[in-house]
């Protein structure tokens, strides 16, 4: 069979109004989604089946348009979402009856052990701490849906196994946990302006 | 070698330090304060609480002596160690075993180093005695760092808000799903009940009569109430369709829902509602 | 952990684009907003006094420029909100799919009285179930476009007689109302055994 004319190579057919409708779909959803939406959600919303392709690129294009605008459209673990610009922060802030989370050093050392190690075991990031770690600082991180346990070691008293979550990277604006900042490739000889206390 | 390196020396520090003789910990004796420890009391215990543990206050150390890592001059760092864990206890700070443990650790490299070290055999390089401690210092400084890092990416709620617009579930009328299976089943209910009240007659009924009769009270009404007999037939639909309709025609009559009138033999048959007068209330 | 980077530290930034930034502010504000914010909130998350003729004037343009897309900004009771467009309600319905709702047990046999009985009397449904029937549960049934008034029965009070339409046969995925599932051998009368529940 040479022949070019094979019914299914013709592309799907166009959604009624269009891109532009679509698109105006895909940004009624995405604004009004309690969660970052995927591909594969995205897709279902439509009765006709939309192409992953077409789809990224509108996803893309409504990205655009909103580049100079108080919002930014967003690919993080668990899909697409709407976030605002930093530049906005002040303004909410005050609207906001409670202060956003800041995380002591003890939170963010043991948080950044389970991101680059996990999954570990509390005991796993005592040792590399070098001190106990308070269950209320895992605790914390359970609470905000950053962490979570995903087995037990099969060791004496089969620790509890820790590890990042998805929310964890939507969070902090990654798609994987290969985007996580590079561990540094430390220098035996830092500045030691690093070593001041924080 | 690197016992002398450039570590400030406790000696170094200036005359009007706090005078020795400063106690002995784990038999190690303990010189003046290093310089930078003279800072008011209550901001020295600030100042030890901001460490996250032995190896946060050894890096301290170690990077503010700016010496190698790799090459850490165990007597120096010891003893300027084990004056900042005695300051901790002078402030009566609770002191975590942690401290107390390093402290250990760090007197018996220390001791090790002083002992002859064995010659490297076929390529296998001796171990160093500080190897251990430098691991652990790196990986912690490590994670440290990425600590660091990870508070420096834009954090939801804190840096940004996720949107989400109010969606008023109102604007989308769901309506009920029903299927013939559920009519049948209602049915079977309203029939449970009736055989409780036996005084009911519910009796069978072509339903195909029903319908008709429905539809031509339908097409009466229609029509204004008023319709010429044949109108009501269409032959296309053949017989028994038409005595159906037939049937459903006199079933109304006698319902007395509508009334035949014909001016004489043979004119046109007219069918009337019986309620038209008041087919809007 | 040094904060000096997170926007927080330093105050809200002057209003540099005059109208034009304040109204994206205000975008960014009612955007990511929980809940309707009112002029005295809005006003508050700015720094320098906002004049409420200008807030007002403000929002009445950010209104505006929203006319055409897929969300609209109304006034509310409480103040003002975002609120996703009706016409998107079916692609978020499709993405969240939600238990669809249920007719009360008084409405389904009430239509089923109608469908198999008809044209009847609301006196002669509530004989057959033996039970007054609430005008609330007819008008359901006239709303959904299935049941309708076909005439009145020449008796006292001239009742009106119910019928089933053609849209609750095309609902229903019927031709016609003699593929309603038998009803024989369920008729008491024919054979009480059958009635009994099963």
């Amino acid at each position: 069979m040479s022949e070019a004319t094979t019914p299914e190579a013709s592309p799907p057919p166009a959604l009624p109004g269009g891109p532009e409708a679509t698109k105006r779909v895909l940004e009624a959803l995405l604004l009004s989604a309690r969660e970052p939406l995927s591909l594969l959600e995205l897709r279902r919303a439509f009765a006709e089946p939309l192409d992953t392709q077409v789809l990224r690129g509108l996803l893309d294009e409504l990205a655009g348009e909103w580049r100079e605008r108080p919002l930014e459209l967003l690919q993080v673990a668990s899909g697409w979402r709407f976030r605002t610009r930093g530049e906005y922060m002040p303004y909410l802030e005050r609207l906001k009856p409670e202060k956003p989370p800041r995380y002591s050093r003890a939170v963010l050392e043991t948080l950044a052990i389970i991101a680059y190690r996990q999954p570990v075991t509390r005991g796993d990031i005592e040792d590399i701490r070098g001190v106990g770690v308070a269950t209320q600082v895992i605790r914390v991180l359970e609470e905000r849906g950053w962490v979570d346990v995903v087995g037990h070691r099969d060791t004496p008293g089969r620790p509890a196994l820790l590890a990042t979550t998805k929310k964890f990277l939507d969070d902090l604006g990654l798609r994987n946990l290969s985007e996580l900042p590079p561990l540094a490739q430390l220098d035996p000889n830092l500045d030691p302006a690093d070593a001041s206390p924080q | 070698m690197s016992e002398n390196a450039t570590i400030e020396a406790p000696t170094d520090a200036p005359a009007s330090a706090a005078p020795a003789p400063l106690a002995r910990i784990y038999g190690e004796p303990l010189a003046e304060l290093p310089a930078d420890l003279y800072v008011p009391p209550d901001a020295m215990a600030v100042m030890l609480e901001a460490f996250e543990g032995p190896l946060d206050l050894l890096l301290y150390l170690i990077r503010k002596a700016n010496v190698n890592v790799l090459d850490i001059p165990m007597a120096l760092l010891t003893e300027q160690y084990l004056v900042y864990v005695e300051a901790m206890r002078a402030q009566n700070l609770e002191l975590a075993a942690d401290y107390l443990l390093m402290a250990a650790i760090l007197i018996e490299i220390k001791s090790r180093m002083l002992l002859p070290r064995p010659r490297a055999v076929a390529g296998d390089e001796a171990e160093d005695p500080r190897a251990e401690l430098v691991r652990r210092l790196i990986e912690y400084e490590q994670m440290k760092r990425a600590a660091h890092e990870l508070n420096e990416l834009p954090q939801a709620e804190r840096d940004f808000d996720w949107v989400e617009v109010w969606v008023e579930k109102a604007l989308l009328r769901r309506l009920p799903e029903v299927n013939p299976s559920d009519l049948q089943a209602a049915w079977r209910a309203i029939l449970r009940q009736a055989k409780l009240h036996t005084r009911h007659q519910v009796q069978r009924e072509e339903l195909s009569v029903r319908q008709h009769m429905a539809s031509i009270l339908r097409q009466l009404r229609v029509a204004g109430g008023f319709v010429e007999f044949c109108q009501l037939f269409d032959p296309g639909q053949g017989a028994p369709v038409v005595v159906v309709h037939f049937l459903a025609l006199l079933e109304l009559a006698r319902e007395k829902l509508l009334e035949m009138t014909q001016a004489e033999a043979f004119a046109p048959l007219y069918l009337r509602l019986c309620d038209e007068r008041s087919d809007d209330a």
